[in-house]
């Protein structure tokens, strides 16, 4: 029988669970450590170099050993603590990185070559010869490393996050984090108490302590009660704060689901929330430390407090003969509360001389080996051994700043630095406090303090409980034997590995840990670090202060992935923005394509069309045979208002706007501070002060934030003012010879040439609906672009397809806009890639001298304006019949693929339908005055090799006759 | 981080964008005489202090204010969040 | 002339589109016109003088208003001005006589969808969503915030009805996380 | 003492006894004819190299705190050269050759691990931006494929092919590109520098410098001062203020980068996968980690920690390409601070001040660059002359307009 009187375990539902294919029952308030342990299962994982078998040594989150693979399928979970896990009915857990069986495991071979594996063996070693190291070391070592095993299935579990606030989080639901919440939840303070367990009350759960004369869990109890009531405080139980970030910005994980054998429909496996707080108290208790000694690692060996806390809480005795071995008072208490429970306890104290010198059992603890002050030595038979060494202050949250804790003889630990946190403090045992009463009475206090900070009055007033010291005799480890005693159990670091980093001078705390492992397992050496500090302290013969101290970082506990990545996976990885034709062109079996988060047509099949460039080249075509019509709503439009609006162009543009008149649209280019083009578009003055400026889609954004950049810190006296109209108007252009026709029939006023010029702009209507027309083209071909407000969108389309029917207009996509532009010799995004210049783009002369404007000045740089700099050429294959690559760099005939001999690079490539075979943008060394040449577009990926000839960027109309037509 | 925002109060730094060092204020004049001497620094060289730093933040996510920050680069303590506006007329700027 | 352009909603319907989903209600609302209003440098009191008379409120920093026209406030000296869209479509036309030279005034109506969401519990939905502390925000309160990466203005009208203002091209994605998160909380 | 496969079975035979620290711990001397300021991988390199393959002389490496405790301790353990332009490239492959032999030379295992990188594409444009960047590597004698969507989905079946916001198109890879243990490097630096007579002193705080007549005499340290012929300077984050004590200003800023690691798992992941349509990239360590990173925190900061945004945009970036790790567990995440110079590129070349030697800038790219870092800095400092592969690290480039700025980003620092 493992199953004792007592605990907070509902013994009347059962509940079924498997660990490793054997099924066994528990009960609800179990966790999956207790449950097992109560049915005399002590063996629980393996260690991960030496495979030695272990159990538990905790009873919380700080579990070094008893890590399991919980859950299958999909939803397998590997390295999950049996301390943490609340049992539910189904409960499937395996234990992992063993083969073939956690009983008899192959790899435990690695304990008896440990000698072979001391710390850092593999630094030395596996050098030769040079190749083996990929093909045969490595791939060995990997495959032994690791712990436990993801499933490689999509986590099937969804993941939320949210946003709380309040005047003061409590991290810790012990008696000291129960007292604060009381004390400022009574005084109507916004607060937050936060417990990583699913059950309040911390230690006071698993022990016999009395708080103001009830027992501790009943106060507790009642205490959760009370806080429960009042409507100004949010208890969240489960919920883990990981860690500290600046300006009171707290972070928690709460497992709404994890207790469930899955989630209920709707509800997320957990939730990341970002918790403000104006102030916050760390009370997250304390963590007891192990004493080392030889082969201080088998299953049945536990911490002391752990021990108790199975037996008090859980009902649970790991075995009828037990023992105690301890440095402390703390270590008393685990002695009376076993011996209550009615088992067999050998109590050895350090502070008496006595010590555990070794132990037996394979697969789990069978005996102690005792030397006693006078020098006899004693073998025990037990079935478990609680160990203390003291209790380490869990001050891991309080050094996330990097803030370095202090060392307290009193208690031999290191508690936390006073303001080592702005707005923190820490109380109770997490600050060093142990007794029940410093922690209540500590608790209430800080709590009252806190308050104060806000301007909120409030009265701290402790119940009674006991005050006993610690009475502490520091006592690292068992200085007898030849042994192995470990420091780090899960990465199996031990005394000796320490004793050779001090040889090898690997003294510095940073170099140790990184050197032998020390802390680095998951559990951040909860346990182990100041233990391993306390024997490199001895062994240099400084101080532990001296030797330093190990700060935590976040998170607390690890974090699942999925928990810190929310909602914001697959298609909600970002928002996705729809054009005001998309409703129509999904009708029309659009082929779309992402533009940052745009969704744009990229081209329209019609039917009978089996590969994308036949449609490509029909739109190309039709648009410049007849008309054709395309959605350019994503360009960014900026409204830019004021009477310096005009001189403010000027300065942001590198060409000249002043002179703009009013219902006339300007390309103009802008540049950014260091020379370089930031963007380029067209800006319409609809008005006297009133501008609307037109960006590329992927800078709409920077650009405006440029803009208001200008307006309030370069020039604040400016008159100008700005909004983003993107979004407010649904933009079409309308191309091609009978654009015009096409149109006249939808807007209300005469467009003719004579009425609406080329790069003419103007308010009209559109069978009475408000517009926007500009005369502007991208394309090349006569065109227009009409906006109007964007719920018309949608009608729009629809009226200029049904209007164009008789010329038989088509819809283009992004595709075709391609095709065109590059005809044309427009640059775009492969172009404009932010290391190119005016020069470069041929664009040079556009950048007037005449007035200062944003990189007017940097762009005359002598490595900017050398001749021999990249310029913008037109390309073309010798044999039409050869095809181009975008990305393809130039070489001239003969020369070889080196980059001594690289000219430059295909920036941009098209099938051009009207000239019948591929055409190119590209960036030449001197190309401005090489047209005419011939040269290689070679690309090395693919192994082509295509004999090209350099030609002007315009293929296609370069006149321009036909815009102005 | 929180940027105590001189018209809205506290806000998550997550809803501003980060430019630089506030020197970026007083952009040389490009007209001027040996304007190329004074860009160069103007915009490559920083003093990047460990410590201090007076930096220029976007309410992108916001009222679309640009603030000038005082942040403590080594423990990341605001002192003063100012309107950048005010801070360049202040300095001298205008039109 | 032949017929007029028929319009359609942000999310692609000939009328508005509600959802309930528990306590939560979801209603998308398009009947609201929308103009930005900017003073020009220098002429601050004069706008507000016109605006007084006009019955356009100018609400503070966070704050929005209704007196005439609804009002809230978008950065400094400038503001949002709503107006019902069936006698103020063309808003534009109606406010810039107001105003006249000394402000610079913009239509907003269609750069944003407009979600008027009803819940028993705000503060437990929008905790879900945001960070705005809705548990502390009086009727009044606007501001900008983000919900799934989308810039959004929140509008609480009163202890129950809260307006959410996105990006129009977005409207699908902002009603999926609103519609999710109200899952999330059944 | 050498260290082999013989010596360690000896040693294990016998207790571990005759193992001899890997480095000394000397006090320092009053004067030495070079002095490296900073004990990280690019200063322990330097030192090596300039010992073992420039000339023999009195050196010096100065650490404010223990060796390795900087970036080269600190960041995702990338080794890689696909980089585009000229003024880069060469350096990055000539760091990639002496990877490729560094352990055989310094004796001790890095574990440099040549399991190969891919960055994914996702659209045509990025596609494009490959094939220009894969050109450009193979004429500058690095190894570069363009895999498409199948070539990458049979490396890796278990990337978010079904229902990505970004789909994946495909990657260019470089398979000679993989990770190397960190930390051993640092200690195997210092160790063979050790071994070459480099006195390697530690909890050394530079605290200024003595310059007269525009030449540099020494270094003033909390260990008081050290003179020097020749001074190199290679602290990273910390740069511009070791700089300030020779009074000049830097085109560089400090940032925070962070990185993460996941609690130990069975292998999943054999090289390293960048993201091409958000914030992340991973590998998985020998250890079972998986080591991952996105984006810098953004502002400028000196305190090696950063904040949660950053945190869930590089989780959100993991989760949509590889929707498998939602159970694994964030173990640890830590922050190095990054010298981030005005172009995206280093700087290693003189100053004006005669003796005086820089090297920073590496931004988040320092690791991969170490061995080549090391050696070119080394050819400076010993014949006044950049070596071939780093002819366009210069002070002058901004003045001179020939920015090395492989993202296009311009003069912002935190853009690069």
């Amino acid at each position: 029988m493992s199953r004792i009187s007592g605990g907070q375990i509902d013994r009347s539902k059962t509940l079924r669970f498997q660990f490793d294919g054997v099924s066994y029952n528990g009960h609800p308030g179990d966790t999956l450590a207790s449950a097992l342990l109560a049915n005399n299962v002590r063996l629980m994982g393996r260690s991960f170099k030496y495979h030695r078998p272990r159990g538990v040594m905790a009873a919380g989150s700080e579990e070094p050993n008893a890590i399991v693979e919980l859950r299958s399928g999909a939803r397998q979970e590997p390295n999950t603590r049996a301390t943490v896990v609340e049992v539910f009915d189904g409960l499937q857990a395996q234990s992992q990185n063993r083969w073939p069986s956690l009983k008899f495991d192959a790899m435990a071979i690695n304990d008896r070559l440990s000698p072979f594996f001391a710390a850092g063996f593999y630094y030395k070693t596996f050098m030769w010869p040079a190749a083996f190291w990929e093909k045969i070391y490595e791939p060995i070592i990997r495959r032994a490393a690791g712990l436990g095993s993801l499933s490689k299935q999509d986590d099937p579990d969804a993941y939320d996050k949210g946003f709380l606030h309040c005047d003061l989080l409590i991290i810790g639901a012990g008696p000291a984090g129960l007292s604060a919440a009381l004390t400022a939840g009574r005084a109507g303070a916004r607060v937050i108490l936060a417990d990583e367990d699913f059950r309040m009350g911390g230690r006071l759960n698993a022990e016999t302590l009395e708080v103001g004369g009830a027992a501790g869990a009943d106060w507790a109890a009642q205490s959760v009660l009370e806080l429960a009531s009042l409507p100004n405080v949010r208890l969240m139980t489960r919920t883990t704060v990981i860690g500290a970030f600046d300006h009171g910005i707290y972070s928690a994980v709460e497992r709404v689901s994890d207790h469930l054998a899955q989630p209920l429909p709707g509800k997320p496996r957990q939730i990341l929330w970002r918790i403000y707080t104006k102030r916050a108290i760390l009370a997250a208790g304390a963590i007891e430390r192990p004493i080392a000694f030889e082969n201080n690692d088998r299953p049945g060996i536990m911490l002391a407090g752990a021990l108790r806390a199975y037996a008090n809480r859980w009902g649970v005795a790991v075995g009828e003969s037990v023992a105690v071995f301890t440095n402390n008072d703390d270590g008393l208490r685990t002695v009376a509360d076993l011996k209550a429970k009615g088992l067999n306890v050998t109590l050895i104290d350090a502070r008496q001389g006595d010590e555990v010198i070794d132990s037996a059992g394979r697969l789990g603890l069978k005996s102690i080996t005792i030397r006693r002050s006078n020098g006899r030595t004693e073998t025990v038979a037990v079935q478990a051994l609680g160990v203390s060494g003291g209790w380490n202050p869990n001050l891991n949250i309080a050094s996330n700043h990097r803030g370095r804790p202090v060392w307290d003889d009193q208690i031999a630990a290191f508690i936390p630095a006073p303001e080592s946190i702005a707005g923190l403090s820490c109380v109770g045992a997490a600050a060093g406090a142990f007794s029940t009463h410093a922690a209540l009475t500590m608790g209430a206090t800080h709590a009252v303090a806190a308050l104060a900070d806000l301007g909120l009055t409030a009265h701290a007033d402790a119940p009674t409980a006991e005050d006993a010291p610690l009475n502490l005799t520091p006592a690292w480890y068992v200085h007898s034997g030849k042994g192995r005693a470990w420091v780090d159990p899960q990465n199996d670091v031990t005394v000796k590995d320490v004793k050779l980093a001090k040889q090898e001078g690997f003294i510095s705390v940073e170099h140790l840990k990184r050197y032998t492992t020390l802390g680095m397992a998951t559990d951040q050496g909860k346990t182990g670090n100041v233990l391993g500090l306390a024997v490199m302290a001895e062994l240099t013969g400084k101080s532990i202060p001296e030797t330093g101290t190990t700060i935590y970082r976040p998170p607390y506990t690890p974090v699942a992935m999925g928990a810190l990545g929310g909602r914001a996976r697959g298609e909600d990885f970002k928002p996705t923005r729809q054009t005001p034709s998309h409703k129509w062109a999904t009708e029309q079996g659009a082929i779309f394509v992402e533009v940052g988060y745009w969704l744009r047509t990229q081209w329209l099949p019609r039917k009978g069309e089996t590969t994308w460039r036949q449609s490509v080249d029909r739109e190309v075509l039709q648009t410049r045979r007849s008309a054709g019509i395309c959605d350019v709503t994503t360009l960014g439009k900026i409204d830019i208002q004021g009477t310096d609006a005009g001189l403010f162009l000027d300065r942001v543009y590198a060409n000249n706007f002043a002179s703009l008149a009013v219902g006339k649209v300007r390309y103009g280019l802008m540049l950014r501070e260091d020379g370089m083009v930031m963007d380029d578009g067209t800006t319409a003055r609809m008005g006297q002060n009133e501008y609307v400026m037109t960006t590329t889609t992927a800078n709409a954004v920077p650009v405006f934030r440029h803009l208001e950049y200008c307006r309030q810190v370069l020039w604040p006296d400016l008159d100008v003012q700005l909004i983003s109209t993107t979004e407010a108007w649904a933009q079409y252009s309308v191309a091609g010879p009978n654009a015009r026709k096409l149109l006249q029939k939808l807007v209300d006023q005469d467009i003719s040439d004579a009425a609406f010029p080329y790069m003419a702009c103007g308010n009209i209507t559109v069978q009475g609906t408000r517009a926007r027309l500009f005369r502007i083209s991208f394309s090349g071909e006569l065109a227009y672009e009409i906006a109007v407000p964007t719920r018309y969108g949608d009608a729009m389309i629809r009226a200029l397809v049904e209007a164009g029917r008789e010329f038989d207009a088509v819809v283009y996509g992004t595709e075709a806009l391609g095709v065109m532009r590059v005809e044309k010799g427009h640059v775009a995004g492969n172009e404009l890639n932010g290391q190119s210049s005016a020069l470069n783009m041929g664009l040079g002369k556009m950048v007037s001298k005449k007035k200062d404007s944003i990189g007017m000045v940097l762009s005359q740089r002598i490595g900017m304006t050398a001749p021999d700099g990249y310029r913008l050429v037109g390309v073309k294959p010798v044999d039409p019949a050869q095809s181009l690559t975008a990305g393809a760099h130039f070489l001239a005939k003969g020369a070889e693929a080196v980059a001594a001999n690289d000219g430059g690079w295909l920036t941009s490539v098209v099938y051009s339908p009207h000239l019948g075979h591929s055409i190119g943008l590209g960036y030449l060394k001197s190309g401005d005055s090489r047209k005419g040449e011939r040269l290689r577009s070679v690309n090395l990926l693919a192994g082509t090799d295509v004999e090209v000839e350099i030609v002007s960027p315009h293929f296609f109309d370069p006149e321009g006759e036909r815009l102005r037509g | 981080m929180i940027i105590n925002h001189p018209l809205l109060g506290p806000r998550d730094a997550q809803e501003f964008i980060y430019l630089g060092d506030a020197a970026l204020i007083h952009r040389p004049d490009g007209m001027a005489e040996g304007a190329l001497e004074r860009f160069i620094p103007y915009t490559y060289l920083r003093d990047n202090p460990a410590g201090s730093h007076r930096e220029l933040w976007y309410h992108e996510q916001g009222d679309r204010s640009w603030l000038v920050v005082t942040r403590n680069t080594t423990t990341h303590e605001i002192t003063a969040v100012e309107m950048a506006r005010d801070v360049a007329r202040k300095e001298g700027r205008s039109k | 002339m032949a017929n007029p352009l028929k319009p359609l909603t942000a999310l692609g319907n000939p009328t508005a589109q509600s959802d309930t989903i528990g306590a939560v209600t979801i209603t998308e609302n398009p009947d609201t016109a929308l103009a930005s209003l900017a003073s020009r440098l220098g002429r601050e009191a004069e706008v507000a003088s016109l605006a007084a008379s006009a019955g356009v409120p100018l609400p503070g920093p966070g704050r929005a208003e209704t007196a005439g026209y609804g009002a809230f406030w978008l950065g400094p000296e400038q503001w949002m001005i709503e107006a019902p869209f069936a006698t103020h479509e063309d808003i534009t036309a109606v406010l810039k006589p107001i105003f006249t030279d000394a402000a610079s005034i913009t239509e907003q109506t269609d750069a944003w969808v407009r979600f008027d969401i009803t819940a028993s519990d705000l503060p437990g939905y929008f905790e879900r969503l945001c960070n705005f502390d809705m548990a502390r925000a009086t009727p009044g309160a606007a501001t900008r915030t983000v919900i799934d990466h989308l810039g959004c203005y929140i509008i609480r009208r009163s202890l129950t009805l809260v307006s959410l203002l996105g990006p129009r091209s977005s409207a699908h994605s902002l009603h999926h996380a609103l519609v999710t998160a109200a899952r999330a909380i059944l | 003492m050498r260290y082999s496969g013989f010596k360690v079975i000896a040693e294990a035979l016998t207790g571990h006894k005759g193992w001899k620290p890997a480095w000394r711990d000397p006090a320092p001397q009053a004067a030495y004819d070079y002095i490296i300021v900073g004990g990280g991988g690019h200063g322990l390199a330097t030192a090596y190299y300039l010992a073992k393959e420039f000339q023999q002389a009195r050196i010096a490496v100065l650490e404010k705190g223990w060796i390795g405790g900087g970036n080269v301790g600190r960041n995702t353990t990338i080794v890689r050269s696909n980089y585009l332009l000229d003024g880069n490239e060469p350096f990055y492959e000539f760091s990639m050759k002496l990877w490729e032999g560094l352990e055989q030379d310094f004796n001790y295992n890095a574990m440099v691990s040549q399991r190969g990188i891919i960055n994914l594409f996702h659209t045509d444009a990025q596609r494009d931006a490959a094939t220009r960047r894969g050109n450009a590597m193979i004429m500058h004698g690095a190894d570069a494929e363009l895999l498409n969507k199948e070539q990458v989905r049979s490396l890796y079946p278990f990337l978010n092919f079904e229902n990505a916001r970004f789909p994946i198109k495909g990657a260019l890879m470089q398979r000679r590109g993989g990770t190397v243990r960190h930390d051993a490097v640092a200690w195997g630096y210092a160790r063979g520098a050790d071994n070459r007579g480099v006195d390697i002193i530690q909890n050394c705080d530079v605290t200024g410098m003595r310059i007269e007549n525009g030449r540099v005499l020494g270094v003033e340290t909390s260990r008081g001062f050290i003179g020097a012929k020749k001074v190199g300077v290679a602290v990273a984050g910390s740069s511009s203020r070791v700089m300030a004590h020779a009074g000049m200003r830097l085109p560089m800023e400090s940032h925070v980068l962070q990185a993460f690691v996941s609690e130990g798992l069975k292998p999943l992941i054999d090289g390293v996968i960048t993201y091409g349509a958000g914030h992340f990239y991973v590998s998985q360590s020998d250890k079972g980690g998986l080591v991952f990173g996105g984006d810098i925190d953004g502002y400028n900061s000196y305190a090696q920690r950063g904040n949660l945004p950053v945190v869930e945009d590089v989780a959100e970036g993991g989760m949509s390409l590889m929707p498998m790790i939602g159970r694994a567990r964030l173990l640890r995440m830590w922050g190095g601070i990054m010298d981030m110079s005005m172009d995206g590129s280093p700087i290693i070349d003189k100053t004006d001040i005669e003796g005086l030697y820089f090297n920073g800038g590496w931004c988040y790219g320092g690791f991969k660059a170490t061995p080549a870092s090391g050696w070119v800095f080394a050819h400076l400092l010993a014949k006044d002359t950049p070596h071939s592969t780093a002819t366009a690290y210069r002070f002058d480039r901004f003045a001179k307009g020939l920015m090395i700025d492989e993202k296009g980003q311009g003069a912002q620092p935190n853009l690069h």
